[in-house]
């Protein structure tokens, strides 16, 4: 356990009445892609949150390569090494999108806040370009955010995680509004990643989680139900009836 | 033929815009009066808004000096104005005639020859009112003034001749709107009288709302430029019976001053306040000392020895020049009267100080 | 430092958090709800007040004066909506900020060169008029009374109207995502000018109300404009009641740090030093407050409605 | 029902559409298909008058739609489920489903009940605000929110995105019941399989050109060439 | 030509004209005029830099001017007269205000950082109001001007208008080499996002804070300059609507550009000083004049170049 990249440890967090999370304790292992499933409004995000430093959890705490960091910010976390996506994609939308990749790039270099110019910016601006190009926005670089469509800022929100080279990656939802042959792309980008970024990964397409996922574990109204290999987890009933469903509803 | 340039500067925007309006007002109906003339030269007046803000006031009054090349800077509403372009102006060997402000420091440490008041040190309504209460054996006085310079000055000036008890000493908010608060206070301390120096709409207000809440007629109210011809159509009823202390009200009764207040009605249709009378005696002033420099603006020296002993018929009836420049006069205590004609307007009810002069000007230096 | 006068001072700093919410009602609205920067609000403010005054000896006095300033108002809404605001809402704020201190100054410019520099007023109508005995030696003026019932229902109405109707639920969404209404078939724009116009009809009410205890003058609305911003950012931009207790709060604070600041510090320091911080103390105690409550709670008291 | 004929369509000097064609019948449902960025999202735009075509003709139910102002459009009977849910953040769950509702054309078939019936998650969540809401609940939200304005033609721009696989199982069968109510429908997603046991026509834009337009059987039978055109 | 070639010209040609102006025998008034504006127009380039690169629109630089003239203004009332003692005090002093004071402020945005920017601006103002030692209210007369290295050179109003002058050149490079650096690029990131460049690894509040911080510093400085220039100091120059005077300035030249806030200050004092010697009810031109350039341009004056330039 202890190896654990990432490690949470009965975090709880509750809005009024409602409790998004109930005592979590999920860890990431070194290398292994660890997928959250569940339901809408589960909890996932808010998770995320957490750990991330945007949301304070009630109670509980987070370990980043065994150390506390349930009182950093999270600005500090994400130079300590965890890097997210957003489900809803924030991005900064009045520059293009290779300065966005250039931001987090630049966020891992001493001179990230100097306030005289600085010179070494052409190198930072090939790396960046080679990530967009990971991610299947190679041709689309130079064009201001705001003018992306929307699958598009979806594939640009992981390249700018990804270029913060992080310990462990927080995906949240990142195949959502994007295009089928997209998708299929950035699937096999973090399958890529396997064994050198151990990422959290919160997703509702299955196809996908079943394919990349080491560990699944399934969260329900904030509680973890289940955690185990694909095939366990595809066979559990619970999760079939609450996440996956069997038979067409009606309306 | 040769000109006489005078730059009139006054507050002309902003809440207290209706003092600057009350000067220019009579400074122009002095000079139409004289047909354009002032000491037998033709008056050039240019009028400028110091906005109340006196680092544009320097700004301007450089304009005037440099640009408009003025003999004679005059006007000016607001102490700190005063006290921002005192050292250009003087600086300039331009000659300064206040129509209003009348800081201390210009009548005592840092007086100049350039310097010449029509108006008053401005302690003085202050000290009038103060000797009043003493005179009328009011023993406990709550003074309220707004809590900037003047305020303090104002209450300074106060307690120089009022030796009774001091109940409470309320400093207020520049620009203080709603006075429900310390009129409670005030209630609660049972003085014989109130203090108080609340220019402009701060006056109305609280006129208005002392009142409104019963005090008028219960409470003497005592003050210095709150009551006035600036605030009364404003205030109206509310301020009936309430008093002030000027050295001159538009009821004053001498000759000039009736004449005066006939023709500045008929020119702009109000009723001038002591501002304006100020400003109107400013352009006598002038008259006078040019007059009696032989018409030679530029020479400073025949100018200076002339406005010493410039003599003209003040509106305010005596009038006489200190060693620093700041006029030794008659004070009253003046009542809020509403005219047969329905109009409002102060008129004097008692002499407090015959022949007053400041008590800065033994520091002043020239002699 | 009695008790009844605690008392009074309390009553009277209700009444003050009244009045201000009175003014900054219209601004909770076309600001606070509808997200338009309007420093247009002041003059709205000043237009209302000097409407009544003006208008008062012939139309039959305050009351007359007030039902023909309400809809004059409105009309000087309406004109302004047209001219100045409806290319500015989907602009930016700055761009609000710029083109309403623009109106300020021409609106307080002109009404100077319409109805003079002078201070007018209107007497407390009679119906009004009179003090009613609260405790012994002290009078409550009814005037005040009539401004805290003018401050609650005004207070009761927008509430109503913002959280309670369809019209209402509109505006703030209209507010975060005007396509968006657009879009699912209301008329945008007709809802916006609506807004404008009520929140100017609404600034109007406030001047007027006050005119019988204020001085009306070019420029009055300049200190209240932003009282009114005070009042809204503490109590968290968007939510009336927070907007509602922010006023009461501040009122309170304002008034109670005037009465007794000064007394306070006496019995800590010498008297010429407690009468010289203790002003300064009692003027800076509203931003003070507001500091305080922005360093603590950086949306404000409710800041409820956080958009994004 | 919809009818568009030569739609061209662009942002500033940007065009991006170029001579779309697309119709969607009186109770049917039509996809339409594309990858990221090729302008299936302006198409809607366009269609809903957000963003103004630059050429082109659009006819709703007889009438021609194009250049009046959204809400003209939308009181048409055209309901929006926006990419992006877009619900309003400052509303409460109820009050996003009921600011905008409407019953223009006698019969309200959808009422806030039904809509808690087909998303009981969003009934649990009723007092919530718009932006404290999951991803998921704010989908479901959007889609409420355009039933509720009672339209004739629904558009939903990836209406499916973020839902849970038991969710999107639900709008599906959301989507063919609406159908048989005579509901029609203009459908944007990426799940071909879906679209195809819902929709009987389709229409495939690449780069803003209609590159492929046929009815479903069309595509049973083309299927490989079409989908060859949706990947790089 | 490109865009920011051209901006650059147009700012070296402006600043070539004010380097030229007092040497072709302009009146004396003219000159310190154009000091004064200049003065003013280095507190609206650091405004420009938290208001428009920032995003923060702060009504409380007034008070950043204000304290450096107090530091000055007090300096020269107690007998230390070195302009670059002054220089310091100011710009230092502002700086501290700035820092405590920015350290709360940056926590809030949109109009609550506009409103607790007030708040502290208020507050400097009271206290200045109150120090009844250095002239209260009426404010504080300064009898000479500083000295420079020991000699009265700053006597002379053009040795002092070309000492402005280089101040607001420094204060424009500042500036412009900031905006240009990945300091910057943060701080623009941040108005636009703020939640995206946290999640980066980048505290935006610290940033904030330290361009608010230099921003004052600047500030302070044209603070310095004034009280020297006007020699006279007051709590009237942080009046809070004279904060609202500088915002006018960069919103109505444009806020974040090469020029804007410079030419804003321009525009703003000149129109002022010249539509009053017209009319005096010079407001309502100046007033219509600012609804006309927000309804019929883009981003301020700037923006309108930028249009016809097209
Ligand atoms: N700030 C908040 N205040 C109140 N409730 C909140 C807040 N943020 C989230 N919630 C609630 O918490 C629950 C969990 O939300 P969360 O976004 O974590 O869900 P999720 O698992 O990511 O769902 P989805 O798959 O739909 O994105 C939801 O029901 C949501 O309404
Ligand atoms: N606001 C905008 N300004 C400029 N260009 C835009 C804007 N929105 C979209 N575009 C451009 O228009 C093209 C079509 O975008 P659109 O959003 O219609 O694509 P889409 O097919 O909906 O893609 P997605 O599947 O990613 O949602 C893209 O190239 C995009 O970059
Ligand atoms: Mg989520
Ligand atoms: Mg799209």
């Amino acid at each position: 356990m202890t190896d654990a990249v990432l490690r949470l440890e009965r975090l709880t967090k509750r809005y009024g009445a409602l409790v998004v999370s109930d005592e979590v304790s999920v860890d990431v292992r070194p290398g292994e892609i660890h997928a959250l499933i569940g339901p809408n409004g589960a909890g996932k995000t808010t998770l995320i949150g957490q750990i991330a430093g945007r949301v304070a959890p009630d109670a509980g705490r987070v370990f980043l390569a065994g150390e506390d960091v349930t009182a950093l910010p999270a600005a500090t976390r994400a130079r300590r090494g965890l890097a997210r996506t957003f489900q809803i994609s924030a991005l900064v939308s009045d520059v293009t999108a290779r300065e966005n990749v250039v931001l987090a790039i630049r966020s891992r270099s001493p001179g990230r806040l100097m306030p005289v110019p600085w010179f070494g910016a052409r190198r930072f601006d090939e790396e960046a370009g080679a990530r967009l190009t990971e991610v299947g926005l190679g041709d689309r670089a130079d064009v201001i955010v705001s003018s992306l469509s929307h699958g598009e800022r979806r594939a640009l929100e992981l390249a700018a995680a990804l270029a913060l080279q992080p310990k462990v990656l927080l995906l949240d939802e990142p195949l959502a509004g994007v295009g089928k042959d997209e998708s299929r792309a950035i699937v096999k980008l973090i399958g890529g990643l396997r064994g050198r970024i151990p990422m959290l990964l919160v997703e509702h397409d299955m196809d996908a989680v079943f394919r990349l996922a080491d560990r699944i574990s399934v969260l329900v109204y904030g509680r973890i139900v289940a955690t185990g290999t694909p095939s366990e987890v595809r066979a559990d009933p619970l999760v079939r009836s609450a996440y996956l469903g069997e038979e067409d509803a009606a309306c | 033929q040769e000109k006489l340039k005078i730059g009139m500067m006054v507050t002309l925007s902003g809440p207290s815009a209706v003092l600057g309006q009350h000067q220019r007002d009579a400074f122009n109906l002095a000079v139409k009066q004289k047909d354009g003339k002032l000491g037998g030269l033709v008056a050039d007046v240019v009028i400028v808004d110091d906005e109340l803000k006196p680092d544009v006031a320097v700004q301007k009054v450089q304009g005037l000096i440099e640009r408009d090349k003025v003999d004679i800077v005059t006007g000016v509403t607001f102490s700190n104005v005063m006290m921002a372009i005192a050292k250009p102006v003087f600086e300039s060997k331009t000659f300064l005639v206040s129509s209003n402000a009348g800081p201390s420091p210009l009548a005592g440490k840092a007086c100049s020859p350039f310097f010449y008041s029509a108006s008053y040190q401005n302690d003085q309504n202050h000290e009038a009112m103060g000797k009043y209460a003493q005179d009328k054996g009011f023993k406990k006085v709550v003074v309220m003034v707004p809590n900037y310079q003047a305020g303090k000055d104002s209450a300074a000036g106060f307690k120089r001749h009022f030796k009774g008890e001091i109940a409470d000493e309320i400093y207020t908010q520049l620009g203080q709107l709603d006075f429900s608060a310390e009129l409670a206070k005030i209630v609660a301390a049972k003085p014989d009288a109130i203090f108080t120096f609340m220019p402009g709409g701060m006056g109305v207000n609280l006129v208005k709302q002392f009142t409104q809440a019963g005090l008028s007629g219960k409470i003497p109210f005592l003050s210095a430029f709150t009551i006035d011809e600036t605030t009364l159509p404003a205030t109206q009823d509310a301020a009936l019976g309430l008093f002030a202390g000027a050295q001159w009200a538009p009821g004053s009764d001498n000759p000039a001053s009736k004449a005066f207040v006939a023709a500045f009605e008929k020119e702009y249709g109000y009723v001038p306040s002591l501002y304006a009378q100020q400003a109107y005696d400013s352009a006598l002033l002038i008259d006078a000392a040019v007059k009696a420099a032989g018409g030679k603006v530029k020479d400073k020296e025949a100018m200076q020895k002339a406005f010493r002993t410039a003599s003209f018929e003040s509106v305010r009836g005596s009038f006489k020049m200190n060693t620093n420049g700041f006029p030794i006069q008659d004070f009253y205590v003046v009542k809020a009267v509403k005219r047969a004609d329905g109009k409002y307007a102060t008129e004097p009810v008692e002499k407090v100080f015959t022949a007053y002069g400041d008590v800065y000007a033994k520091e002043c230096a020239i002699n | 430092m009695s008790f009844t006068l605690l008392a009074v001072q309390t009553l009277n700093g209700l009444q003050f958090g009244l009045m201000l919410f009175l003014v900054a009602a219209g601004l909770t609205l076309v600001f606070g709800v509808m997200d338009f920067i309007n420093l247009a609000h002041g003059v709205q403010y000043m237009l209302g007040a000097y409407l009544t005054a003006v208008l008062a000896p012939h139309a039959g006095g305050f009351f007359g004066a007030l039902a023909l300033a309400l809809p004059l108002t409105l009309a000087l809404g309406l004109v302004l909506e047209r001219i100045v605001f409806r290319p500015l809402y989907g602009r930016g704020h700055l761009d609000q900020v710029l083109a309403t201190f623009g109106v300020i100054l021409i609106v307080n410019e002109g009404v100077k060169l319409a109805f003079g520099a002078a201070p007018i007023s209107v007497p407390v109508p009679d119906l009004l008029s009179g003090s009613v005995m609260l405790t012994d030696g002290l009078l409550f003026p009814v005037y005040r009374l009539a401004i805290i019932g003018a401050g609650l229902g005004t207070g009761l109405l927008l509430w109503l109207v913002i959280d309670g109707t369809k019209f209402g639920m509109l505006v703030r969404a209209g507010a975060t995502n005007a396509p968006m209404v657009s879009a699912l078939g209301v008329d945008v724009r007709r809802l916006f000018t609506a807004v404008t116009a009520f929140g100017a009809m609404l600034a109007g009410f406030a001047g007027a109300m006050v005119t019988p205890i204020l001085s009306v003058e070019p420029g009055m609305g300049d200190g209240v404009l932003i009282l009114a911003f005070v009042v809204i950012v503490v109590g968290g931009v968007g939510s009336i009641r927070g907007a509602f207790l922010a006023a009461l709060l501040i009122g309170l604070v304002d008034t109670l740090g005037r009465s007794f600041a000064t007394d306070i510090l006496k019995l800590m320091v010498s008297a010429p030093t407690a009468n010289r911080v203790g002003p300064a103390l009692a003027s800076m105690a509203i931003y003070v407050l507001m500091a305080g409550v922005l360093a603590v709670r950086p949306g404000g008291l409710f800041p409820s409605r956080s958009a994004g | 029902m919809l009818t568009v004929r030569g739609l061209c369509a662009g942002y500033g000097d940007a065009r991006v559409l170029f001579d779309v064609d697309l119709d969607v019948g009186a109770g049917k449902v039509t996809a339409l298909l594309g990858r990221n960025g090729m302008g299936k999202t302006t198409t809607v735009r366009a269609i809903t008058g957000l963003l103004p075509p630059s050429a082109g003709e659009i006819g709703f139910g007889g009438t021609r739609i194009d250049g009046l102002p959204p809400h003209k459009i939308a009181q048409t009977g055209i309901g929006l489920v926006p990419e992006g849910r877009q619900v309003f953040p400052t509303l409460n769950v109820e009050e996003n489903l009921v600011a905008t509702a409407a019953s223009r054309f006698g019969t309200t078939r959808w009422t806030k009940e039904r809509v808690y019936a087909l998303f009981p998650r969003l009934k649990e969540r009723r007092k919530h605000l718009g932006s404290q809401l999951s991803g998921g609940e704010q989908q479901m939200l959007a889609i409420g929110r355009a039933l509720m304005t009672n339209p004739k033609l629904v558009i939903m721009d990836e209406a499916t995105e973020g839902l849970a696989p038991l969710i999107r199982k639900e709008i599906w069968a959301c989507i063919a019941a609406l159908k048989a109510e005579g509901e029609s429908i203009l459908v944007i997603d990426k799940s071909l399989d879906a679209l195809m046991r819902v929709a009987d026509r389709h229409v495939v834009l690449e780069k803003g050109r209609v590159v492929w337009a046929g009815s479903n059987a069309e595509l049973a039978a083309d299927r490989d060439a079409v989908e060859r055109r949706l990947h790089v | 030509m490109s865009k920011t070639r051209r901006d650059f010209l147009v700012l070296g040609l402006m600043l070539a004209i004010l380097a030229v102006l007092p040497l072709v025998g302009l009146p004396g008034w003219v000159i310190t005029y154009t000091a004064r504006i200049m003065a003013f127009a280095i507190c609206a380039v650091a405004l420009d830099l938290v208001l428009g690169y920032g995003g923060m629109v702060s009504l409380g630089h007034a008070a950043f001017l204000g304290i450096g003239s107090y530091a000055a203004g007090i300096l020269i009332a107690e007998g230390i007269e070195d302009f670059f003692i002054g220089l310091a005090a100011g710009a230092a002093a502002a700086g501290l205000y700035a820092l405590a004071t920015g350290a709360i402020a940056v926590r809030t945005k949109g109009v609550a950082f506009i409103m607790i920017t007030l708040a502290f601006g208020q507050m400097a103002f009271f206290v200045a109001n109150a120090l009844s030692e250095y002239g209260g209210s009426d404010g504080l007369t300064l009898w000479s001007r500083a000295t420079l290295n020991g000699t009265r050179a700053l006597k002379s109003d053009t040795t002092l208008y070309f000492v402005i002058l280089a101040a607001l050149v420094a204060s424009l490079g500042v500036v412009r080499l900031v905006t240009a650096s990945p300091f910057g690029a943060v701080l623009r990131a941040a108005r636009n996002n703020p939640e995206r460049v946290t999640a980066l690894g980048y505290d935006v509040e610290r940033v904030r804070l330290w361009a608010y911080v230099l921003s004052a510093v600047l500030c302070g400085v044209a603070g310095v300059l004034i009280a020297n220039l006007t020699s006279f100091v007051s709590p009237a120059l942080m009046a809070w609507q004279r904060s609202g005077e500088f915002i006018v300035m960069v919103i109505l030249g444009g806020a974040g550009t090469v020029w804007g806030a410079l030419a804003g200050a321009f525009v703003v004092l000149a129109l002022e000083e010249g539509l009053s010697l017209a009319t005096q009810h010079w407001k309502i031109a100046f007033g219509a004049l600012l609804v006309a350039v927000v309804l019929f341009t883009r981003g301020g004056i700037a923006g309108l170049f930028d249009r016809s330039a097209r």
